[in-house]
């Protein structure tokens, strides 16, 4: 598993785990009071095998950083040490693996959005032995071999050697990935639902928050989700501003407790809106267990929403963008407004002696929370040539440093964890190591408007802050607050609140923070990162400009800037920001990549909901399928069905179970399920006329009381299906299809019904499940037949191909006298819920005359004998009815396909035709799709002449037989050709395609 | 949340014509099959389903005799088919059915989308069924009889877990 | 998933419902045997496959079982008008 | 500059601030002998087959966006050869042969990795058809080889070859020779082989029409840059081909539908090969970097959004996990869509069109990645040539008015 996590646990557990009476000492940068974590209760987890304690309320982020702990990863490229850097779904270096047994393992969780829960086991990832000794961070040494693109360049290898797939791809393919995928099948349950509303909002933070309360007091059915635990966005992080008159927390609390009350409004929690799709369709991904220590069985893991709303109205925040310097990614240098949110919302402080590099006011926010919980904040580093907004100035006012015009030019690690940082006036040279244990930077906000661009909506440059903002939306969407460029709570309250047409809620005591322009050091080099997961520095964004890859999009395939599991959330406004200054060009010239679903992860139990085994696809049952498992049935799958498809008797396997099903039926009576037959009534005064002019055959002049054999083109000319038309009444027919065909050719048909001859007087109903088939063939059918009939069924009175409605056995039954066996055959139409009955009386007939019942694998054989076709085997959409030696009935007019047979190429004398082959070796049975060539060695690339569809051990020739289509094939009968297989070539002589009984004596009788 | 009965065995005649068709057939049959689109018309044990512009499935207990309507019918451009066996009837009963159902069902179940006395195919899941709401919490879910056990499976997992 | 406004109907109904049927308005010749090779596989194959509005057939076969006709802008996806067969394209 | 680890070392030395670009961002002149239109790997490919071999050197070739950023960024980068029909099996393996040699013969690592496609069979029905393919291949000297349940699981350690499925496995056909390449290296190599011998790559140059002259044959094209003369143009616009051909008069038998693909985050390496059931409709293969890359369904109506619907990678992720229970847990990072231009029998049109002068290379529909240098190399040679590449020659636009189709739609249900 991964790396020996016990032994490095019991390791750490020394150096870290101070036991006191025998408990764990409690986490040390956790504040004493604030927060909204739940303090009472200790919650026991463990991280790369040492046991901590953390509080109700934590994510595995924030139990750890109050545990001191801040490496956490390794990157994925160089094995960098790595820390948390932010606290939310932007995280894109604590990636961990939380282990729950038995199939339960999720690797690739960010840290931040795993939430806390007595006994979580969490790993690290991409690491060997351990994150603290990794030695896949070797590869650093061999860093300046590896820039952006250089797999492309090298690892070839001589010319004809394979070199790179034999040698160096195993060698990558070892190194990449990030975690592990579980190797025991995943045991949890996932649901799936669709859901319907007037409006849904994104993100339930004071923005959407005021436009949930705004809808759903005008009565809308509203749909609130958050991917957080907590609903509340920046307002779970807000202790200083009043709203309406209330500190924040309060009118958070109450208006949430107003939605709950409401019956038509739904608030989810742990719920993501991963992707806008057409139409208005939102997928939203909800956790249900994750979170629990001992999940309910009756629990899916997680739920797939794919919502309808009439309007989407989008509230999902601002993303804080991190600056580029050099040792920017190290553990301890994190997001300023996460540092914060790590103080207000989980009580936890990120180090105790902090130095702040900002290039946006909100920072300031940070440092003047951290200094009121008594954290050292030692500097706050503007890399603005003035700071002097409300904010900067307050900051000064608590006596926090404030150095303008400052700049990050490097940063030092002791052990795993920042110890100091270098920082520089950026006119004058001068530079000092400050000494602090956390840095925490900002660049500026970039509105999260995923979701906005994912439903096509376009988007707005506003380059005084260098952000894309939402442009035209998609009809019905919208966005509102911090992702459509709202700075303050106010702005966000107000736009929450507009959307909806609600009052807007009144705030007091914020300070605002002023909006400028991202930081772009269009020079900086060295270990400057700007993808953190996927080791992108800004020396690869310029080598990569350099070397011509200047759209956006060809940066971030070339650098891989973006493509990691955080799809670039925090990166790359920065690495669009460097590819346009390397390109000399402005930002909105370059554009963004494209936003694609989902906006996080999205585990594929999810997509695929509860469908697995039997809800992948339904199991469809003929009316006796308890008759067939109960005689012993091997069953096969067509399509969704579940076909009988032989009858092994003690001893018998396959082969031998067929040739005795096919030999008895020959010799008396056989008995078969054909239910799954498509069935179609065709009522109206223009059936025959709708019929004519949709087969091959000539329908119209069909009597009443008859049956014929049809055959179904398609436009294109070639056969698509193929049954039996049965005319009941001069207006009515009982038309079959082959089973797979059902729904198809319905709908073939009632496309030309509908839309080609809308004036036809005609109606199409499928019966295929009104009506069982119990198919009796045999010489002996009639005998099993007779004495259970009221009325009779002489070969006079129901001769072959004829049709009557009869009771069997006290059943109303529908009894066609057609065969696919060749033999005198019946096949009984009856109710379906009759057919149980109808086997019960027939079955003991059978056995009594001697025969037996038959599944699909004998009903191959037989037609096969007969050199009858089946469709899909002997066809598969390139062939015509003449390849097949079919003829178009007599008289006919124009009927669908005609027009396409008479093309140059449907009439070539080169199209391969139905033929029978028979291998020199009587005993020896063909393979099917075997290939026909003259020669008995063929060399390679010999053009086949045609091959084999069906082929058998024929009981009633006593050797084996087989159908082929052959090119020009019926000039060819006699001919001696070869089959090349595997063990050699055979010889085969060309036949007719029927074997027995080529006059049909059989079955007249 | 919800029960999931089986309807007794009906009987089910799938009607197709013009308006006068549905006119004559209500007269017989005893419930005027509607002309509303998505409609169920029911009178006592009998139900006739707006499924197409022309097309209407009667329900009937299921010793009815349609005879009397084939004759009533006779005259008129129509078709009748006796469809009897081909679809089992799954009664669902519950306020959880609906949210059940919107597992696999697409359309709005919402009792203002979708009312009391409203009808349709459409689809649960991988196949399709034809719906109709008979009361707040009564729903009559008609279903292939070879996938009848598809759907009972699909609504009893869906209504897990809440 | 599409929301496709179904003239039978009368409502919007999912995708889910429906089967896509291809272009519409295209006409079977009235005599096949008298089109040339040229003008058959014109009917039979060449498709405007436009990028931008395409009028096209669906069938609510889990629905009404109608063919319909639907305009749809093929860039926005959007669906501009919907109607039954054999009316004019709006 | 050639790419080799000598040349990787001497600039790491200078901090790779020496490497040039890989292609001249060309600005259009008045004329070219040959103009191609679109540059995805086909078009790069036939620009660089007609400068390196057919003695062309004016060639432009003109793309409305940025290189490589068609289906030749989308797609799930799967190489075989395994078709059944004769006229399929040249050209894929014609391709398969130059995949062999591409990353020398371009100087450009792309990453061919012949790990094997399986292709399972769930049916008895598949079984036969998967049979049928392994015999037409054998005979045309094409590896393809039938797997039992358990070959195939061990070819495919995560593979589920259980009962416990709705569709169990039944077999599998497998070309050992048959794999992935890197698609994005694939544009880039062409098109840095191809400027390099003097093809003008146009980018953000869309053709806006086709100009024709008094007699019909083809003037040159109309651009966002301004009109571009030439004699012979090529079309190689997969997803746009329909509007390209429309704007000279020639309606297509192509409709353009939304394909889309996803991959999981990385994972450390689980996945050898590439399998793919077309009756269940799952593909997949593990990249390099260690993402699971998978093949979803396109959509059901024509559209060039290049995106589509939810419930199509619900679809395939559906048949994923029943193939591999153990990647359940494993999430989708990215999904995305491209815009695949079908043709009635699923086999590409390659040729002469009735107008002179105008040739085209489309319809490869979901599985033209793999054909990307044997399709660029035969339609350079039927360029140069005036007249069809014998390979390419029964790709004709004519075969839909004369029946004789390729149709290997008709034998499985798709063609990736
Ligand atoms: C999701 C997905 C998965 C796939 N999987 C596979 C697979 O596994 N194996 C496989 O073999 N194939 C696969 N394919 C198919 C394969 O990607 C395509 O068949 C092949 O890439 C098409 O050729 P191309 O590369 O030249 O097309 P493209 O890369 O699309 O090139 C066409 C170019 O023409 C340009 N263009 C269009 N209109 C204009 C205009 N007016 N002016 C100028 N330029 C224009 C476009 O911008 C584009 O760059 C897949 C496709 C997709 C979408
Ligand atoms: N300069 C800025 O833009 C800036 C910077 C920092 C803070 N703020 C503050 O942020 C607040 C803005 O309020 P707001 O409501 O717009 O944002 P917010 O950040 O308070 O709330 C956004 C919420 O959306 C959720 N979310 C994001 N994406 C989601 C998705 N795809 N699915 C489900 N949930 C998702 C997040 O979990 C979060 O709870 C104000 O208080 C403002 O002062 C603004
Ligand atoms: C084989 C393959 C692998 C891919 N791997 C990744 C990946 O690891 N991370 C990622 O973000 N995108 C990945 N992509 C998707 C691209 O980011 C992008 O979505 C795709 O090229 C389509 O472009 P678009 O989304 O910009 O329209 C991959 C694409 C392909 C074809
Ligand atoms: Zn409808």
């Amino acid at each position: 598993m991964i790396g020996s996590p016990r032994h490095e646990g019991m390791m750490q557990r020394l150096l870290v785990g101070r036991m006191f009476q025998g408990r764990l000492l409690p986490e040390s940068m956790r504040t004493a009071d604030g927060g909204r974590v739940e303090r009472r209760t200790d919650i026991r987890f463990s991280f790369d095998g040492a046991d901590y304690l953390g509080c109700g309320g934590d994510t595995l982020a924030s139990a750890l950083l109050a545990n001191g702990v801040h490496l956490v990863g390794r990157s994925m490229k160089y094995h960098r040490p790595r820390g948390i850097v932010a606290a939310g779904a932007e995280e894109p270096n604590a990636l961990v693996a939380v282990v729950r047994g038995g199939g339960r393992t999720t690797p690739n969780l960010r840290a931040t959005q795993v939430e806390l829960f007595e006994g979580l086991e969490a790993h690290s990832q991409n690491r060997w032995p351990s994150l603290n000794t990794d030695l896949g961070a070797l590869v650093a040494l061999a860093a300046p071999l590896l820039p952006a693109g250089f797999y492309y360049k090298t690892m070839m290898g001589p010319r004809g050697l394979g070199l790179w797939h034999r040698v160096f791809e195993p060698l990558v393919r070892r190194a990449a990935g990030l975690g592990r995928a579980p190797r025991v099948a995943d045991p949890d349950r996932y649901a799936r639902y669709y859901a319907h509303c007037d409006v849904l909002v994104a993100g339930a933070g004071p923005a959407g928050i005021a436009a949930a309360l705004a809808a759903g007091r005008g009565g809308a059915r509203t749909i609130l989700c958050d991917e957080q635990a907590e609903p509340g966005g920046a307002l779970l992080s807000e202790i200083a501003a009043l709203i309406d008159g209330i500190p924040a927390r309060e009118w958070l609390a109450q208006s949430l407790a107003e939605l709950a009350a409401m019956p038509h409004v739904r608030v989810m929690p742990r719920t993501t809106a991963f992707g806008c799709y057409p139409h208005n369709m939102v997928g939203l991904a909800e956790r249900v267990t994750d979170h629990l220590a001992a999940p309910s069985p009756d629990q899916p893991r997680e739920r797939l929403w794919r919502v309808r709303a009439r309007r989407i109205v989008l509230a999902t925040g601002a993303i804080e963008r991190p600056l580029v310097f050099p040792g920017n990614d190290r553990p301890g240098v994190m997001l300023a407004g996460a540092a914060r949110e790590y103080l207000l919302r989980w009580g936890v402080k990120v180090g105790s002696r902090v130095v702040i590099a900002t290039a946006c006011d909100t920072a300031y926010r940070a440092a003047l929370d951290l200094a009121t919980a008594g954290v050292a904040v030692k500097l706050v580093v503007d890399l603005r040539a003035a700071a002097d907004g409300p904010l900067p100035q307050a900051a000064r006012a608590a006596g926090i440093a404030v150095l303008a015009g400052g700049r990050v030019l490097g940063t030092h690690l002791r052990g795993k964890r920042l110890d100091s940082v270098l920082l520089g006036r950026g006119d004058d040279g001068r530079r000092r190591w400050f000494d602090c244990d956390a840095l925490l930077m900002c660049n500026g906000w970039t509105p999260a408007v995923h979701l906005h661009a994912q439903a096509r909506g376009a988007l707005r440059w506003e380059g005084e802050r260098g952000v894309f903002l939402p442009g035209e939306p998609a009809p019905g969407v919208e966005s509102i607050g911090a992702c459509n460029g709202a700075t303050d709570l106010a702005m966000a309250l107000a736009q929450g609140a507009a959307s909806g047409g609600g009052a807007v809620p009144v705030v007091e005591g914020e300070v605002p923070a002023l909006p400028g322009p991202a930081h772009v050091d269009a020079a900086v080099a060295g270990d400057a990162f700007v993808d953190f997961q996927n080791d992108v520095r800004a020396d690869d964004v310029r080598q990569a400009v350099a070397e011509g890859f200047h759209a956006i999009e060809h940066v971030k395939r070339y650098t891989a800037g973006g493509l990691g599991t955080d799809q670039g959330k925090t990166g790359n406004m920065n690495l669009l920001a460097l590819a346009a200054a390397a390109r000399g060009t402005p930002i909105p010239e370059l554009g963004t990549t494209t936003f694609r679903p989902p906006y996080t992860p999205v585990s594929f139990g999810t997509l695929a909901g509860p469908a697995r085994g039997e809800m992948f696809d339904p199991v469809r049952t003929t009316p006796l399928h308890a008759q067939a498992v109960a005689e012993g049935a091997v069953f096969e799958d067509v399509g969704q069905w579940k076909r009988a498809r032989y009858f092994p008797q003690a001893g018998e396997d396959m082969h031998a179970a067929v040739r005795r099903e096919v030999a008895t039926t020959r010799a008396a009576a056989g008995l078969f399920d054909a239910s799954t037959l498509g069935k179609i009534e065709v009522v109206g005064p223009d059936a025959a006329i709708f019929l004519d002019r949709l087969y091959l055959n000539a329908i119209a002049t069909l009597k009443p009381g008859r049956c014929r054999y049809g055959v179904m083109l398609s436009e294109a000319g070639f056969v698509m299906d193929d049954g039996v038309m049965a005319r009941l009444a001069p207006d009515r027919f009982h038309v079959t299809t082959t089973t797979s065909g059902a729904a198809h050719v319905l709908a073939h048909m009632e496309d030309y019904r509908q839309t080609e001859w809308p004036e036809l007087r005609v109606w199409l109903t499928s019966t295929t499940e009104h009506w069982a088939v119990l198919a009796v063939q045999g010489p002996r059918a009639r005998d099993v037949l007779a004495p259970l009939v009221a009325g009779d069924i002489s070969a006079a009175a129901l001769p072959h191909m004829a049709v009557r409605d009869l009771k069997v056995a006290g059943i109303p039954a529908r009894m066609m006298r057609v065969s696919f066996s060749g033999e005198q055959g019946f096949e009984v139409n009856a109710p379906a819920r009759h057919a149980p009955a109808l086997w019960d009386a027939l079955r003991p007939r059978i056995a009594a005359a001697g025969g037996t019942v038959y599944g699909t694998e004998a009903m191959h054989v037989l037609r096969a004998e007969k050199g009858y076709i089946i469709v899909g085997q002997e066809t598969d959409g390139t062939v015509t009815p003449g390849d097949l030696g079919m003829a178009i009935g007599r008289g006919k007019g124009d009927f669908i396909g005609r027009r396409s047979l008479a093309r140059p190429d449907m009439l070539a004398a080169d199209r391969r035709q139905l033929v029978g082959l028979l291998s020199d070796d009587p005993a020896l049975v063909l393979e099917e799709g075997a290939q026909i060539v003259a020669q008995s060695a063929p060399p390679p690339g010999t053009k086949a002449l045609g091959h084999v569809t069906s082929s058998y051990f024929s009981p009633a020739l006593g050797r084996s037989i087989a159908l082929a289509l052959l090119a020009g094939g019926r000039e060819r009968t006699g001919e001696r050709l070869f089959v090349p297989l595997a063990r050699g070539s055979i010889g085969v002589a060309v036949a007719a395609p029927v074997f027995l009984d080529p006059q049909g004596g059989r079955l007249h009788v | 949340m919800f029960e999931i009965a089986e309807a007794p065995p009906a009987t089910r005649l799938m009607l197709r014509g013009a308006p006068e068709v549905a006119a004559r057939a209500g007269a017989a049959f005893g419930v005027v099959p509607p002309l509303e689109p998505c409609r169920a018309n029911q009178a006592g044990e009998r139900a006739a389903l707006w499924l197409g512009p022309d097309e209407w499935l009667l329900l009937a207990p299921s010793d009815a005799d349609a005879t009397k309507l084939a004759a009533a019918l006779e005259g008129l451009v129509h078709s009748l088919v006796d469809v009897s066996d081909g679809t089992e009837a799954l009664l669902l009963h519950g306020a959880g059915a609906a949210l059940a159902l919107s597992a696999g069902c697409p359309l709005d179940l919402h009792p203002d989308a979708f009312p009391p006395g409203m009808a349709t195919r459409t689809v649960l899941g991988r196949i399709g069924i034809t719906l109709w709401r008979r009361g707040a919490a009564d729903w009559w879910v008609e279903v292939a009889r070879s996938q009848a056990a598809y759907a009972r499976a699909f609504l009893a997992e869906a209504g897990r877990g809440w | 998933m599409l929301l496709i406004p179904c003239p039978f109907c009368a409502m919007d109904r999912p995708e889910a419902e429906f089967r896509h049927a291809g272009e519409a308005h295209l006409t079977r010749p009235p005599d096949p045997a008298a089109a040339d090779d040229a003008a058959w596989a014109d009917f039979l194959y060449h498709r405007a496959n436009p990028r931008g509005v395409i009028a096209e057939r669906w069938r609510h076969v889990h629905g009404c079982g109608r063919f319909i006709n639907v305009l749809r802008d093929t860039v926005s996806d959007r669906i501009l008008a919907s109607y039954r067969p054999g009316e004019k394209r709006p | 500059m050639r790419f080799s680890l000598l040349s990787l070392l001497r600039e790491s030395l200078r901090g790779h601030r020496g490497w040039p670009a890989q292609w001249r961002d060309a600005s259009p002149k008045p004329a070219y002998d040959v103009v191609i239109v679109g540059a995805g790997g086909h078009g790069l490919a036939t620009a660089y087959y007609l400068a390196a071999e057919c003695g062309l050197r004016n060639i432009a070739v003109v793309e409305k966006g940025w290189l490589g950023g068609g289906n030749t960024a989308r797609n799930t980068t799967v190489i075989r050869s395994n078709y059944l029909w004769e006229e399929s099996e040249a050209i894929y393996e014609h391709s398969m042969k130059l995949w062999q040699d591409l990353s020398h013969a371009l100087n450009y690592n792309v990453m061919y990795s012949p790990r094997g496609v399986m292709m399972l069979a769930h049916t008895v029905h598949d079984m036969q058809v998967i049979r049928r393919h392994v015999h037409a291949n054998r005979l045309a000297g094409i590896d393809n080889e039938l797997l039992s349940p358990r070959e195939a699981q061990a070819f495919c350690p995560i593979l589920n070859i259980g009962r416990d499925i709705r569709y169990p496995v039944l077999g599998a056909a497998l070309q050992r020779r048959g794999g992935t390449a890197r698609h994005d290296a694939v544009a880039w190599g062409y098109a840095r082989a191809a400027s390099a011998l003097g093809v003008d790559i146009i980018q953000n140059c869309p053709v806006t029409g086709l100009r024709r002259q008094q007699d019909g044959a083809i003037a040159g094209v109309e651009t966002a840059r301004g009109f571009i003369a030439a004699p012979k143009i090529g079309v190689v616009a997969a997803g746009h081909s329909s509007v390209l051909m429309a704007m000279a008069g020639v309606r297509m038998p192509l409709e353009s539908f939304p394909l889309q693909a996803l991959v999981s985050e990385p994972v450390k390496s689980v996945m050898p090969c590439v399998v793919m059931s077309n009756t269940i409709h799952a593909y997949m293969s593990q990249s390099d970097k260690g993402e699971l890359v998978i093949g979803a369904g396109t959509d059901a109506y024509p559209s060039y959004s290049q995106a589509g619907g939810l419930h199509i990678a619900s679809d395939t992720l559906e048949a994923v996990c029943e193939l591999f229970p153990t990647l359940r847990r494993l999430r989708m990072m990215r999904s995305w869509g491209g815009i695949v231009d079908v043709t009635p029998d699923r086999s590409p049109i390659i040729g002469r069109t009735p107008v002179p002068g105008l040739f085209v290379n489309c319809g490869w529909g979901t599985g033209g990645f793999k054909a990307t240098p044997g399709s660029g190399h035969v339609f350079a040679h039927t360029i140069a040539k005036g007249e069809p590449h014998p390979i390419a020659a029964p790709f004709t636009l004519d075969r839909f008015r004369t029946g004789r189709l390729i149709d290997e739609a008709a034998a499985a249900a798709v063609a990736h």
